[in-house]
């Protein structure tokens, strides 16, 4: 186990690095002069060129490369090009809670969806309760996501004034400021989510309901309720949990836009902002923590898997 | 082992030699490691292997499965690269040829395979399937010539010229394998490497199939590799046999006298498994069982690959390497006890097995 | 400062009377309607100078006259937090003012940072840390006298040094990005802690109400030292400290940013509000369900969607206040490229009018229906453009220019014009690509529609994002562009930035061998812009800008399409007066909640 | 040779006769059975020809803003008018055929590159594999949609590009699928056997292999197309979409936004079309699945 997290992980690094220097190559083919722009205003071609001088961008690209990731040996992102130049670390780590915040909650209310939704579909299958359920989930599927978001701010927040439309409060001012900004993005990026897991629990209770040692611990005169919730519905988590890493793909997806809807400056904000003002230094920082996130998230749901299930080893 | 090519001059003179295998290896590769791959060991798969083939001859090969047949037909065909040794086909090496001459090999030698499920495109019509050498080799020929190759090679196997329109899952076992013999005729095929071609049909089938494939040897002149390890049918199709264990070709001679007159115990352990269609002489006759496992290929034994299992094992089994010697006249054979041994054969009757009373038996 | 006064209801009607009358009281013959030079000098004294030049222009108006500080909020209590929403942003980059490039962000930091002068709703420049000035008679010496007892929020005395020091931090272009609104300045001395001099290189028309002034010009924002020092440039720019009303007490990136009342502030009355929050609301949507939900009480920032003003004012709920706003918008037309090719400009109009070209680019200018694009892209708000100076600054734009200008919409001409030109029914013309930013889409799409209808040309849209647009045009590589200028105060923005030859957005990145100029070049206007930044005569100086100004309409320097309203939209339980409300900047010293 | 009865050659014949129903029967059975999938097939074929027919049955020029803005629908405008006086059913039309086209397109070329990699990196094996499969991991570490809504970035808005930009991003998805099957396939005797005929790579990869491994392809394919659609209406939400004035359904939503509370039918009714699209792609998706009995794609971010 500890030789395949070992060899996983310096797999994961050199995946990060990969990403990092595509993006940051990418970056600097793309059309669109940053100083040009932020200095638009000024119009002064001299400033221009002291400015990018001094932040190094009228060196050679691979020169640009070596140095940047000489500072991110160092665990130093740099700092934005724009405005006061915050560091990168600080943006990026400003944001991080937002969207970890909002993935999670996504996360729980998609499993508190989807759980009792697939367990009920799965036990009573075919009733009409069951055919809510995958109406349910194929309406989850096919709703955009930022569309939904909007509903539920003229629903809940334009309309009956329930909750706050936009914007978002620190865990520290309070669990409700907190729950309240976040329950209606939340609902937004974990119904298509909530819909996929309900789905996949449906089917693999089925198949696990329908195979002997169930059948065994039925004749063994279990209660029904023991033998689906004891028995059964661990087993039928397995395959559940091989989809927790699109699971991770499409909170962050999700959140990416369901943060432009809500207000709520997270990674996907960061992300979207810097890229389209041209931020190389935002723009590699914040991919390079979203490819970190995903990275390990998938290898935590790999290793999750083995506990789960004994039945896979990755050491052999 | 570079001295056995040596001392098998007789087939390489024979100037109706097809093919000849020399010293044949093919050793796979075992990777393992934590954070880098490496290679850890190699399967042996095939350990340098030496026959030859005639023209016009049917060789069979046999052994218990893993033992590295297939691996050989495999090699044949130009499907892997052996780890060491050379095959001559018509006297030139199958790694040395340009790709015209490669190009050309493939239509000297075809295969039928085992599975007929599995050997024929579940996406491809028979039609498409039997005219597809000609679309490779021929590629100006026009579509309807091909169609009527293909009914006329339908119809030398035996099957209906409507069949070129179904697809492999709506025909039988032996049909398809009848397709496989067809796609395997069309460019006029000198040798087909038959791997073990009938191991999966029924055995009234099987014996169709077989048929089928006399026949075609005598109307076509064809060469057969025949790869089996059903010894009553490969006694049946076979010239010469020869028999394989881990690797190694342990004892090779014509198909008569092999079965007549195994020398290598383990050829005598493996006929003595054959059931006897007379229940009363079944039931009689003395049955070697061998006994522990095959060993692995990746750690083959020292010296004799056999000594373990062997009833005859001697402590210089254990050191010493046979080699393939030619014991009696076109009889090869790799034991070291074999010269005592022959001392003491007496011709046995036909299906009968000869009793060797120093071989501890059991039933 | 009169706003320490409080007047009465009685009072207020009297004191506008008196105004009025006196704006009114000029000799018609007089060159000068009565002002004299030193009526140009500080401070107080030019509100009445103001109206008297609105009144000689004819654009005196009862709002003109209201005064300062006075009206809505006589009842309104002090204290409270005002939650604010910022339109159109999604975070504050930084409040520092040599970085600032955006409106909205001077809107913030004009809280919380003062300037020697800051306008007031008609753009006046009035004195803010400068009590008063006065000028030397060949218009190139100032001297300033500065508020004592002023304190910045870290607790350090503002004098003279900070002025000094503020002016060498930004004549740097490492330091600043507004280096060239100071370049003008030749020096600064103290003559005491308060008193500071400065000398110019040329007379300058724009002085108080651009480099000196808080907002706009920013190179003159005072800043402090000890506090740059203290937490570096980045931290600065998120918590700058300065001797504004308000100072930033928390910034949470992309997020918030509290400013809290700043108790040492020179004018004890102000300002009225305890807290202010400020959310970065990038949205439309959420932005609209954020001030109808109440979570916020008034939007700043970008110019509010067009699209949401009708419904805000069907909302009980909500004032909207609607002001002509700084800047103008225009389709720029590449003289270099056919089918509107012009090799040169320098010629009179009629001489232009026999050029293929010149009539394409004059037909599409008269063919669009400003009045029908007001109406569909901005929902009838906003007023028509003919040219670069805007209705706020009242006293220089020229309405007459709808009526005057070779632009003038007229349909039948414009085909004619297109007909001549070789082009019947707009035959023989490519589909015309027009550079925009994503967000100008709906706006390019009537455009669009306009054209197709009036002239048969199509137009195919090409959105980029800012940074690529800029470069595209910067190198005069497009057909047409839509593009413009927000936060105009003074004359010289539109003009200076965009009509001379050596403007900085005029294809200053082109290939000089193949385009000898950008997209506009004429000498004549050259020498009028020349002559009117250094005419610091308010009346001789509105002669030469509206001169000027006609000729780039009727040159088509640009098929100038409209200049936005000031649209401000808060609940009514915020009192924002009338002397608050000055186009594009969002002052809450004043402001009141209840 | 005595030993073997002879009997005439395809003597085993009982079973020629056991017909299998042909692969359409089959399907439309299945799909008479399964009303999701019937549901789906009906209001595809719908879509698709009022794709193909969106100039005839629009009852307007889409782009003509000839109307009052913001006309609630009527018997004139079946779904009303736009924010810039357009009819919305004629744009919603010629959506179709956009949005189609872009969920389509995508997957085709999506579907054509990552098969592409994917049965060339499985055929050959070696270092192409980890060449090609190191690629697809990189891209794995990545969610589906900010790798579009970066390349878009990249690329620029506009049609082409989006189209671009997400099929881009399906590479690995597909790669890996096509590479999984091309694996267990390349076991198979019918490659051995056409490689024995001399059949090149080329066309062992593309006739053999490929045919046999599409099952998966496709099912992956629909669950595609649906995702498609979707992410152009995600990437036009954010700015990043077609862009210009081209009627997709993503950006009549995403455009309809600041409208919604006052003219409702702006943003239900391209919400409804998306929606119905892709629930009934799925719906047919699923069908397909069962059909082709694969197991649950579990790559479908």
């Amino acid at each position: 186990m500890t030789g395949y997290l070992l060899r996983r992980s310096v797999g994961a690094i050199l995946v990060m690095w990969a990403v990092a220097t595509l993006v940051f190559f990418m970056l600097r083919a793309v059309p669109g002069d940053p100083i040009a722009a932020m200095l638009f205003d000024v119009g002064d071609a001299d400033a221009i060129a002291a400015l990018k001088a001094k932040l190094g961008l009228d060196q050679p690209v691979y020169v640009q490369y070596v140095k940047w990731f000489l500072l991110v040996l160092q665990g130093d992102l740099g700092n934005s090009i724009y405005g006061s130049r915050i560091e990168v670390s600080r943006i990026v780590m400003e944001a991080l809670p937002r969207t970890l915040s909002l993935a999670s909650l996504a996360f729980v209310i998609a499993i508190v969806i989807a759980v009792p939704a697939g367990l009920i579909s799965a036990i009573r299958k075919h009733s009409a309760l069951d055919n809510m359920v995958t109406v349910f989930a194929f309406l989850g599927l096919a709703m955009p996501d930022f569309w939904l978001g909007i509903m539920l701010i003229i629903i809940f927040a334009a309309n009956l004034h329930w909750l706050p439309a936009i914007g978002y409060a620190p865990l520290s001012q309070g669990f409700w400021p907190w729950f309240s900004h976040l329950i209606l993005p939340a609902i937004a990026v974990g119904t298509p989510f909530a819909a996929i897991i309900a789905r996949m629990i449906r089917s693999s209770m089925l198949e696990v309901l329908n195979s002997d040692y169930i059948n065994v611990a039925n004749a063994k005169g279990l209660k029904k309720l023991r033998v689906i919730l004891v028995h059964a519905f661990p087993n039928a988590l397995i395959p559940v949990v091989t989809v927790m890493g699109i699971a991770i793909a499409l909170l962050m997806a999700g959140a990416v836009v369901v943060e432009n809807v809500f207000a709520i400056k997270g990674l996907g904000r960061v992300l979207i902002e810097g890229i389209l003002n041209r931020d190389y230094p935002v723009v590699q920082g914040a991919i390079l923590v979203v490819s970190t996130i995903f990275v390990f998230a998938n290898l935590a749901v790999d290793v999750l898997y083995t506990v789960i299930d004994p039945r896979i080893r990755y050491d052999s | 082992m570079t001295a056995l090519t040596e001392i098998m001059p007789r087939s390489d003179a024979a100037s109706d030699c097809l093919m000849e295998v020399r010293d044949l290896a093919l050793h796979f590769p075992v990777q393992g490691g934590t954070l880098f791959k490496h290679t850890v060991g190699q399967v042996k798969a095939v350990d340098g292997v030496s026959f030859s083939i005639r023209k016009g001859e049917v060789l069979g090969l046999v052994g218990e499965s893993g033992c590295g047949k297939t691996t050989i037909a495999r090699a044949i065909l130009k499907l892997v690269r052996p780890t060491s040794g050379q095959i001559l086909f018509d006297g030139m090496d199958l790694w040395q040829q340009d790709r015209a001459q490669q190009f050309a090999y493939r239509r000297r030698v075809q295969a039928v395979f085992q599975d007929p499920f599995s050997s024929l495109n579940p996406r491809m019509k028979v039609g498409s399937t039997v005219g597809e050498p000609f679309r490779i080799h021929m590629p100006s020929m026009k579509s309807a010539e091909i169609n009527g190759e293909v009914r006329r090679l339908l119809d030398i196997c035996g099957l209906p010229a409507r069949m070129a329109e179904r697809y492999p899952h709506e025909m039988s076992g032996g049909q398809r394998q009848r397709v496989g013999i067809a796609r395997a005729l069309a460019l006029n095929a000198e040798m087909i490497v038959c791997d073990e071609a009938v191991s999966a049909l029924d055995v009234s089938i099987q014996a169709q199939v077989i048929n089928l494939l006399m026949d075609l040897k005598d109307e076509f002149n064809l060469t057969y590799l025949f790869i089996g390890h059903d010894l009553s049918v490969v006694k049946h199709l076979c010239d010469r046999v020869a028999v394989m264990y881990l690797g190694n070709v342990v004892e090779m001679a014509d198909s008569e006298t092999l079965f007549d007159e195994p020398l290598h115990p383990y050829t005598i352990a493996l006929l003595s498994a054959v059931p006897v269609p007379d229940p009363v002489s079944e039931a009689s006759r003395p049955h070697v069982i061998l006994t522990g496992e095959i060993p692995s290929p990746v750690n083959p034994p020292n010296g004799c690959v056999f000594h373990p299992r062997c009833p005859r094992m001697s402590d210089a089994c254990t050191r010493m390497r046979p080699l393939l010697l030619e014991e009696l006249p076109g009889h090869h054979a790799a034991c070291i006890h074999i010269e005592r041994l022959a001392a003491q054969f007496t011709r046995p009757g036909q299906h009968s097995i000869p009793k060797i009373p120093d071989i501890p038996t059991s039933n | 400062m009169s706003t320490k006064k409080y007047y009465t209801d009685g009072h207020i009607r009297r004191q506008m009377k008196a105004d009025h009358d006196h704006a009114l009281d000029f000799d018609p013959g007089d060159p000068l309607v009565g002002l004299h030079r030193s009526d140009l000098a500080g401070p107080q004294l030019e509100r009445r100078t103001v109206l008297r030049l609105l009144a000689a222009s004819g654009a005196l108006t009862a709002v003109h006259l209201l005064l300062p500080g006075v009206a809505p909020d006589a009842h309104a209590a002090a204290g409270g937090t005002l939650k604010a929403g910022w339109a159109g942003v999604g975070e504050f980059r930084t409040l520092d003012p040599a970085q600032i490039n955006q409106v909205l962000l001077f809107q913030i930091a004009s809280n919380v940072l003062s300037g020697l002068t800051h306008i007031d709703p008609q753009l006046v420049a009035r004195g803010d840390l400068a009590i008063d000035w006065t000028a030397s008679d060949n218009g190139t010496e100032y001297v300033f006298n500065l508020r004592e007892g002023v304190t910045f929020h870290n607790g350090d005395a503002f004098t003279a040094d900070d002025v000094i020091y503020t002016f060498i931090r930004s004549r740097n272009p490492e330091n600043s990005i507004h280096s060239r609104v100071v370049a003008n300045v030749a020096d600064i001395e103290k003559l005491s802690d308060h008193k500071i001099k400065l000398k110019l290189k040329a007379p300058q028309a724009s002085l108080l109400v651009k480099t000196l002034e808080r907002a706009s010009g920013r190179a003159m924002t005072i800043v402090s030292r000890g506090a740059i020092e203290k937490m570096g440039t980045a931290q600065y720019g998120l918590t700058p400290v300065g001797t504004g009303p308000f100072r930033v007490t928390d910034h949470s990136l992309g997020q918030l940013i509290t400013l809290e009342k700043f108790d040492k502030y020179y004018d004890p009355e102000r300002p009225k509000l305890d807290k202010v929050t400020i959310q970065p609301i990038i949205d439309a949507e959420p932005l609209a369900a954020a001030i109808e939900a109440g979570d916020i009480d008034i939007i700043g920032g970008n110019p509010i969607a067009a699209e949401l003003i009708d419904r805000f004012e069907a909302n009980s709920d909500l004032n909207v206040s609607i002001i002509t706003g700084p800047g103008f918008q225009s389709v720029w037309m590449n003289p270099h490229r056919d089918p509107f090719k012009v090799a040169d400009f320098n010629k009179p109009v009629a001489e232009l009018m026999k050029e293929k070209g010149f009539k394409v680019r004059l037909a599409i200018a008269k063919a669009i229906d400003r009045d029908r694009y007001i109406e569909r892209a901005q929902f009838g708000r906003g007023t028509p453009a003919y040219g670069s100076i805007n209705p706020a600054m009242g006293f220089f734009f020229d309405e007459s220019l709808a009526e005057t200008s070779n632009q003038r919409f007229d349909v039948e001409e414009a085909r004619k014009l297109l007909a001549d030109a070789g082009h019947p029914n707009g035959e023989g013309i490519p589909p015309l690509k027009i550079l925009h930013t994503p967000s100008a889409r709906r706006e390019v799409q009537v455009i669009k529609d306009i054209l197709k209808r009036n002239l048969n040309i199509d137009i195919v849209l090409d959105p980029k994002d800012f940074p690529v647009l800029i470069d595209a045009f910067d190198k005069m590589d497009w057909d047409l562009t839509r593009l413009g200028s927000g936060g105009d105060f003074d004359p010289d923005d539109g003009i200076v930035d965009w009509m001379q030859t050596a403007s900085k957005f005029n294809g200053r990145n082109r290939d000089k061998e193949k385009f000898p100029f950008g997209f506009f070049s004429d000498n004549e206007v050259d020498a009028l812009i020349n002559q009117q930044a250094v005419t610091a005569e308010p009346k001789k100086r509105r002669e030469l800008v509206r001169k000027l100004n006609k000729i780039t309409s009727d040159k088509v320097a640009s098929a100038f399409i409209f200049h936005p309203a000031d649209i401000l939209v808060y609940r009514k339980s915020v009192n924002f007066p009338a002397q608050s409300r000055i186009p594009g900047l969002m002052d809450l010293d004043r402001v009141t909640i209840s | 040779m005595t030993d073997f009865v002879h009997s005439t050659p395809g003597g085993d014949s009982a079973r020629e006769d056991l017909q299998r129903p042909s692969a359409l029967r089959q399907w439309m059975s299945y799909m008479r059975r399964d009303k999701k999938a019937l549901f789906g097939l009906i209001v595809l074929g719908v879509l698709i020809f009022s794709a193909v027919f969106a100039h005839w049955l629009s009852p307007y020029d889409p782009n003509a803003m000839d109307f009052s803005m913001m006309l609630k629908p009527s018997l004139q405008h079946p779904l009303g008018t736009d924010d810039l006086g357009r009819d919305l059913l004629s744009r919603l039309l010629h959506g179709t055929q956009i949005s189609l086209f872009v969920g389509i397109s995508t997957v085709i070329l999506g579907m054509s590159a990552g098969v592409t990699l994917g049965v060339v990196a499985g055929y050959f094996g070696k270092w192409v594999d980890t060449i090609i499969m190191r690629y697809v991991d990189l891209q794995w570490a990545f969610p589906n949609f900010i790798i579009a809504v970066y390349l878009v970035a990249v690329f620029g808005t506009g049609l082409a590009n989006v189209i671009i930009a997400i099929s881009l991003a399906y590479i690995d998805d597909f790669a890996r699928v096509a590479r999984g099957m091309v694996l267990t396939i390349k076991q198979e005797q019918y490659i051995a056997a056409a490689h024995t005929l001399g059949a090149s790579d080329n066309r062992v990869m593309w006739r053999h292999i490929l045919p046999n491994a599409m099952a998966p392809i496709i099912v992956q394919a629909t669950v595609s197309v649906s995702y498609a659609i979707l992410a152009e209406a995600g990437l036009s939400f954010l700015g990043l979409g077609v862009g210009s004035d081209t009627p997709t359904w993503g950006l009549i939503l995403a455009d309809s936004r600041s409208f919604i509370s006052r003219a409702w039918w702006l943003g239900v009714f391209p919400g409804l079309f998306i929606m119905i699209t892709v629930l009934s792609i799925n719906f047919l998706g699923d069908a397909l699945r069962d059909m082709l009995d694969v197991r649950e794609v579990t790559d479908a971010h």
